[in-house]
């Protein structure tokens, strides 16, 4: 027993890794349930209208169609994620009266097959009256501006201002101050399974529904106030989701019409997004445009920080006002800047709506503040590396009123990428490295959603053999939380991962969980399994000392399926019989753990926090601007590595990502309408423009995190834009300032440039 | 949703060709199906006749005629042309082609008389056909004519082909000796449609005159072109890198690009500037070696 | 989506104007228009027919002039249907002309299209591209009408 | 006017009646409830809905059924032999090569079409090879390395 760890910090398969290279997972979108039906959503075609009338009656007669639902059939409700604020409750899924972008939900059509539901689509007359809509934020905040939302006035949606220190004061004494503006574009999850749901209304009044998502607790919870049941009626069951990266947690309009389709009829009703429809009618990134001052002394300290960001909310909250208080947090990432000042304004407008994305506005942010980072380390003329290290963030710093920083890698990853750096010597014409820092937390504190719940709970249950089954509400989207969360628990209780089976997110056998967002999964849930196993282990070795007839100074432990003494592990009982033997001792009674974790003065954002420092080589064509990444190296801390494949996988995956989010994804518009709603021409990054990638982990100790774990996966979404950005400018010395960075913005700039040297001349 | 229709499989031309006089009036041709299939399922094209073509193995050919060139059946893959022995020399130049072309799942299904008949004026085979002087041929029941490959693309998505006929066979002269083509596309992701693509074939003198030279540009105009006034400034003379600059130059005033979501219509004439240097000093060296 | 352009036509711009309205003009200078028909001054009702490779479209619209000041500006709205439902669409026109030195006359011309439905997802790219070239052609056409009839 | 299809599948013989409209995956999911094949974009640009087809990978989704009459089709139920795991499965799983899993099934394919061509291809044939795939969750390079192990012999296929 010579290593800290039997199970964590090892090379494992997967718990669901045979299902998924054999073909054998069924995700919502391959559920088939007897009788079922196959739904249709019928969507408006105007950025802003008006809807006189609806006629379904043909629809209705079409041989095939079985029910076709409008907001007639609804209780007439608004739903939102912010619960705690009915103002931000704004979205009725199937509009009444209004509709608010290309994509919104009119009727719903339930069918004998896809072909028949979406030809009965075709026999619904709407009639709209076309509204004058608005398209951009900027536009939207204007004082003649068309309203979105009647008496919202100027569009403004949410406002957020953030403040410590005296800015003001501050900035009088700093002896370079620059102020730049950014504009930050939108992205799509574009997870590969689309938004889907199965819902199956029983005739006693029950609801079962599959859905692919990220928060089985919340689609119970939404779903039960827009359809007017109660929670405990409604059981939400989330098999194998195919990806979710911030688009799955909110209730979604393929849940709330399968739902409503079933109720009215009681058949299972399946509906699965289009691709199309997941690029214009469910929900993307935040658009943010930024204006930022930051000043600084000659040495090098920042002295004060003043950003505005105004994102782009499109027509509904949803989450997207976390994303503008997150980007305003993340803007004063990873530095202790003393006196910070952040105002956002969340706009309305007729596009698709924006909300959460892996990240959740700290990509924009960090685009923002590593660029003018760098900036103004130039003005100064100090090292990149060096004014990052003079202002960055410490552990045991509080960033003050907001947070408290424990555990914090930051200086080492700086002096890794350092050394990387310095290792690469003079690189050729056309090539840079940028640099980017950042840091992100582990799970959210705020509760805007009004839950009575802990954030994670888990429950641990003992067969006679020892065999483990782990009860929660965490949602396994891809990211690896069941092989995590089974990890930690096996590690506690001593036992073989493969004495674990999890059965998670399935709302009625398992506590509730918020869900797989904001990076909360591993330190939120993972102390909740601790815990539970802690309570289960408790229970076993309590038996074991008496069965041992151990005295009392001694303490036992359980470590690969043995019972030993803490301080004479050569005397030891084997779990497995102890367990059957303990169960027999308890008159029968099963063993059952209990855990639960919420968070308690940690601040108002996250209970912990990562950190990491990205390079990005690049190379620029410097006749058309093209840019191909060479290299992508990142040091990063995510305190004790629980799954270090997982860890790996979350890194790589995040440059493919950030980076794209960076070079090629967009969602350009004209007039409120998507230009490129296909694959076709949604451009992703695939295996040829992958760069290489290279991990170095730094190590730390996060004392609130489950075996000393924190964050890692969502964060690393953070760095890759703002250091592509730097080593753009290192290889061209140009500053590209929007999103995407295109070979067309580089080769324009770096004209511009030349005009200006010729100029200059 | 795909709406459905009649669908004939013939295993042999004169089967189809009988077919499509047939159904003159309502017919789409199918292939390999890589472009088709999703323009059917977009709605957007609703044949009440369908005739795959794909079972035809006579089309599914590349012959070497020595002197006389390459002739290439309509119905060969994008994969088989990619790994073909016969694709040296000059007609290297088809295979890199091919190896730029969309993704392996696309090469090993699509055909690049499918390709080229869909007329997309961003397709890659057609630019790299035209530079290499390719003619195609195309029958129907009242027989077979032959047309230069530069008249085949008429606009966007639009071909020469009249109802009734089909495109059967591409034929490629052999290059006079010092000859070199390349090809090259630009675009942001790997596998994408080309934002611009330029592919050049030039023939050298024994002192280094160039004898010939045809350069086409793809993406370029509302069909793949030929860059006729970039190739008169090279004829007939030795190319220098001034000369080259000189005809990216007149290529990129003879393009007629538009602007869309991938480049503006300025930057795409930029491209055609730099791109038809390059490739043309490419193809230059390749004549050069051979 | 934008389209502008200008041209300038030998004519005097009171004849320049009268012919622009004239729908005889119109059915002949769009390409593919197969009926264009004025039900009084201000109002006309077309069906053209367009196709971009395989895929053909027939389009039915009604222009309505909106703003009238005879003979320098004309504003126009159009709306329609892609028969088949494969969506609808919006023209906002407008035109100015302006008399030139020498008997000439420039036509300055501004138009914001906007698709609705499937006829705005087919490509965006072939789209934008279309609507362009059908939109040199009618200025083409309708330069050479006004020649012809203006006998420049 | 339903139209009669015949191909082997997984070794096994079927004759199915269908519309022709329909397209191959239609068949394999619908028809068949081989659902291990995913359908990501319906377009031909995800790739997930990838099979092997007389040895080479196509998108599933971009063939209509009856022009696969008489075709081998390979799916990914087909790859395990019994209880086996083909290699390249063997391999996924110890580089920890997918995460949401949607994807994988098509990327495997893609490997076993790849695999077909070059049995023990470089490093840029695998970047090409699996270039029509996408996957949102990994960023490639671990499949790239699970496909490399294979190259190199590091798992053997039981005969």
């Amino acid at each position: 027993m010579s290593e800290k760890y039997s199970v964590i910090g090892k090379n494992v398969h997967r718990v669901d890794g045979t299902e998924k290279v054999t073909g054998t997972a069924k995700y919502t979108f391959d559920i088939v349930l007897p009788n079922m039906l196959y739904g249709k959503i019928l969507r408006s075609p105007y950025t802003s209208a008006k809807i006189v009338s609806i006629d379904t009656s043909k629809a209705e007669k079409m041989e095939g169609v079985y029910a076709v639902v409008t907001a007639k059939d609804t209780i007439h409700k608004k739903q939102g994620i912010w619960r705690r604020f009915p103002e931000l409750c704004d979205e009725e899924i199937l509009c009444s009266t209004k509709v608010r972008y290309i994509g919104d939900p009119v009727a719903a059509v339930a069918a004998i097959d896809e072909y028949t539901a979406e030809e009965a689509l075709n026999l619904i007359e709407v009639e709209y009256e076309p509204l004058p809509a608005v398209y951009s934020q900027l536009e939207a905040i204007k004082e003649d501006a068309p309203q979105v939302h009647d008496g919202v006035e100027l569009n403004i949606n949410v406002t957020r201002h953030i403040e410590w220190g005296d800015v003001d004061e501050a900035f009088k004494e700093c002896d370079v101050i620059r102020e730049d503006h950014f504009v930050c574009s939108s992205q799509a999850h574009m997870c590969m399974e689309t938004h889907c749901a199965a819902a199956s209304y029983s005739y006693d009044g029950k609801l079962t529904v599959w859905a692919s998502t990220q928060a089985s607790y919340y689609t119970q919870v939404l779903l039960a106030g827009m359809l007017g049941m109660r929670e405990g009626d409604i059981r939400v069951i989330k098999p194998p989701v195919g990806g979710g990266f911030g688009g799955k947690f909110e209730l979604d309009s393929a849940q709330f019409c399968a739902a409503l389709l079933s109720k009215k009829i009681c058949r299972p009703v399946r509906i699965v997004l289009t691709r199309e429809e997941e690029f214009t009618a469910t929900k993307r990134r935040t658009p943010i445009v930024y204006t930022s001052r930051i000043g600084a002394k000659k040495d090098g300290t920042i002295l004060a920080k003043e950003i505005r960001g105004i994102t782009d909310g499109g027509a509904y909250t949803g989450m997207g006002a976390t994303a503008l208080y997150l980007t305003g947090f993340f803007s004063s990432f990873p530095y202790k800047y003393p006196n910070y000042r952040y105002d956002g304004y969340r706009a309305y407008t007729n596009t698709e709506p924006t909300s959460a994305m892996r990240g959740f506005g700290a990509p924009q942010a960090v685009f923002v503040g590593e660029q003018q980072i760098d900036l103004i380390a130039k003005d100064l003329g100090i090292d990149p590396i060096e004014i990052r290290r003079i202002n960055g963030m410490v552990p045991n710093y509080e960033v003050p009123g907001q947070a408290f920083i424990q555990s914090c890698g930051l200086h080492q990853c700086l002096d890794k990428i350092d050394n990387y750096i310095k290792g690469r010597g003079k690189l050729p014409a056309n090539r840079g490295i940028g640099v980017a820092a950042y840091g992100f937390m582990s799970g959210g504190i705020f509760n805007w959603f009004d839950t009575p719940y802990a954030f994670s709970s888990a429950i641990v249950k003992l067969s006679i053999d020892g065999k483990v089954d782990l009860f929660t509400g965490a949602c396994d989207i891809g990211q690896g939380s069941d092989t995590t969360l089974s990890m930690i628990t096996a590690e506690e209780l001593g036992v073989k991962l493969s004495d674990i089976r999890i059965h998670a997110a399935d709302t009625a056998i398992c506590p509730a969980d918020l869900g797989a967002w904001g990076s909360r999964e591993t330190l939120m849930n993972g102390n909740a399994c601790k815990m539970a196993a802690a309570d289960a282990k408790r229970q076993i070795i309590e038996f074991a000392a008496a069965k041992m007839g151990v005295n009392i100074v001694h303490d036992l432990d359980i470590r690969d399926g043995w019972i030993y003494l803490a301080d004479r592990p050569e005397r030891k009982v084997s779990y497995y019989d102890i367990v059957r033997e303990a169960i027999r001792g308890r008159d029968g009674e099963t063993i059952i753990g209990r855990g639960h974790y919420t968070p308690h003065r940690k601040g108002m954002i996250s209970p912990a926090y990562s950190f990491g420092v990205q390079a990005v080589e690049v190379d620029v064509d410097p006749e058309t601007g093209k840019m191909k990444l060479i290299n992508v190296v990142t040091a990063h801390e995510s305190g004790t590595v629980i799954n270090p494949i997982g860890i790996t996988g979350q890194l790589e995956g995040a440059i493919m990502m950030a980076g794209g989010y960076a070079l090629c994804e967009d969602q350009p518009m004209d007039q409120g309408k998507i230009l490129n709603p296909s694959l076709a021409d949604y451009k992703v990054i695939r295996s040829l423009d992958m760069p290489k990638t290279e991990i170095i982990e730094v190590d730390t100790y996060e004392p609130e995190g489950p075996f000393g774990a924190k964050e890692a996966g969502e964060g690393l979404t953070n760095p890759t834009a703002g250091a592509i950005a730097n080593a753009v400018r290192n290889a061209v010395g140009v500053t590209i300032t929007s999103l995407p960075i295109t070979p067309e913005k580089i080769f324009m700039a770096m004209q511009e440039k030349k005009a200006k040297e010729k100029k200059a001349k | 949703m795909i709406k459905d229709f009649e669908y004939f499989g013939p295993k042999t031309l004169n089967e189809a060709l009988v077919l499509l006089d047939k159904y003159r009036d309502d017919y789409k041709i199918i292939a390999g199906g890589q472009s088709l299939i999703i323009l059917l399922r977009q709605g957007l094209l609703q044949p009440e006749n369908v005739i795959d073509i794909y079972g035809i193995k006579e089309l599914d050919y590349i012959k070497s005629d020595g002197k006389k060139g390459l002739k290439i059946g309509a119905l060969t893959t994008h994969r088989e042309i990619e790994y073909s022995d016969l694709m040296k020399g000059s007609f290297k130049v088809l295979s890199e082609m091919e190896h730029l072309l969309s993704t392996p799942q696309t090469r090993n299904r699509g055909t690049i008389g499918g390709n080229i008949s869909h007329g997309d004026p961003a397709g890659d085979p057609a630019p790299v056909l035209m530079a290499l002087g390719a003619n195609v041929k195309l029958a129907s029941v009242a027989g077979e004519r032959i047309l230069d490959m530069e008249k085949f693309s008429v606009d966007y998505f639009e071909t020469a082909m009249e109802h009734g006929e089909m495109l059967v066979e591409i034929e490629l002269p052999a290059p006079p000796p010092h000859t070199g083509a390349a090809y090259t596309k630009f675009n942001i992701i790997a596998s994408d449609m080309a934002t611009v693509s330029v592919a050049s074939c030039v023939t050298l003198a024994a002192d280094d005159t160039c004898t010939d030279v045809r350069i086409a540009l793809g993406a370029a105009a509302p069909r793949p072109m030929r860059a006729k006034a970039a190739e008169a400034i090279l004829k007939g003379k030795k190319i220098t890198d001034a000369l080259l600059k000189k005809a990216g130059q007149a290529a990129s005033e003879e393009a007629e690009p538009v602007s869309d979501i991938s480049a503006s219509e300025e930057y795409r004439r930029e491209l055609v500037k730099v791109l038809t240097a390059r490739v043309t000093k490419e193809a230059m060296s390749r004549a050069k070696a051979g | 989506m934008q389209i502008d352009g200008k041209f300038v036509v030998k004519g005097k711009i009171n004849d320049v104007w009268a012919m622009v309205l004239e729908p005889g003009t119109l059915a002949s200078c769009i390409p593919g228009a197969e009926k264009i028909e004025s039900t009084d001054n201000k109002t006309y009702n077309c069906l053209v027919k367009q196709s971009v490779g395989p895929i053909t479209v027939k389009l039915q619209f009604v222009v309505v002039l909106t703003e009238i000041t005879p003979p320098t500006y004309v504003k126009a709205v159009g709306r329609g249907e892609a028969l088949g439902k494969l969506g609808t669409f919006g023209i906002d026109l407008t035109v100015h002309l302006a008399e030139q030195a020498g008997g000439c006359c420039e036509i300055d011309y501004k138009a914001d299209v906007i698709m609705v439905g499937k006829l705005a997802t087919f490509g965006e790219r072939i789209m934008r591209a279309k609507v362009k070239s059908v939109g040199d052609q009618f200025t083409q056409n309708l330069e050479k009408k006004l020649k012809e009839k203006t006998g420049s | 006017m339903l139209k009669e299809l015949k191909l082997t599948i997984n070794g096994q013989p079927y004759e199915l009646s269908i519309h022709p409209r329909t397209l191959l995956v239609e068949v394999l999911r619908e028809q068949l409830g081989l659902t291990g094949t995913k359908r990501g974009c319906n377009e031909g640009a995800c790739g997930a809905c990838t099979v092997v087809m007389n040895g080479k990978s196509v998108k599933s989704c971009s063939v209509l059924a009856l022009s696969a009459n008489g075709a081998e089709i390979t799916t990914v139920e087909g790859l395990a032999k019994g209880a086996e795991l083909h290699p390249l499965q063997k391999a996924f799983l110890d580089y920890g090569a997918y995460q949401c899993g949607f994807c994988t099934a098509g990327m495997l394919m893609s490997c076993k079409g790849l695999l077909n061509m070059f049995p023990n291809p470089t490093s840029d044939q695998i970047r090409d090879g699996i270039d029509g795939n996408i996957c949102r969750c990994t960023g490639y390079n671990s499949i790239i390395r699970a496909v490399e192990a294979v190259s190199r012999g590091d798992y053997k296929e039981t005969k």
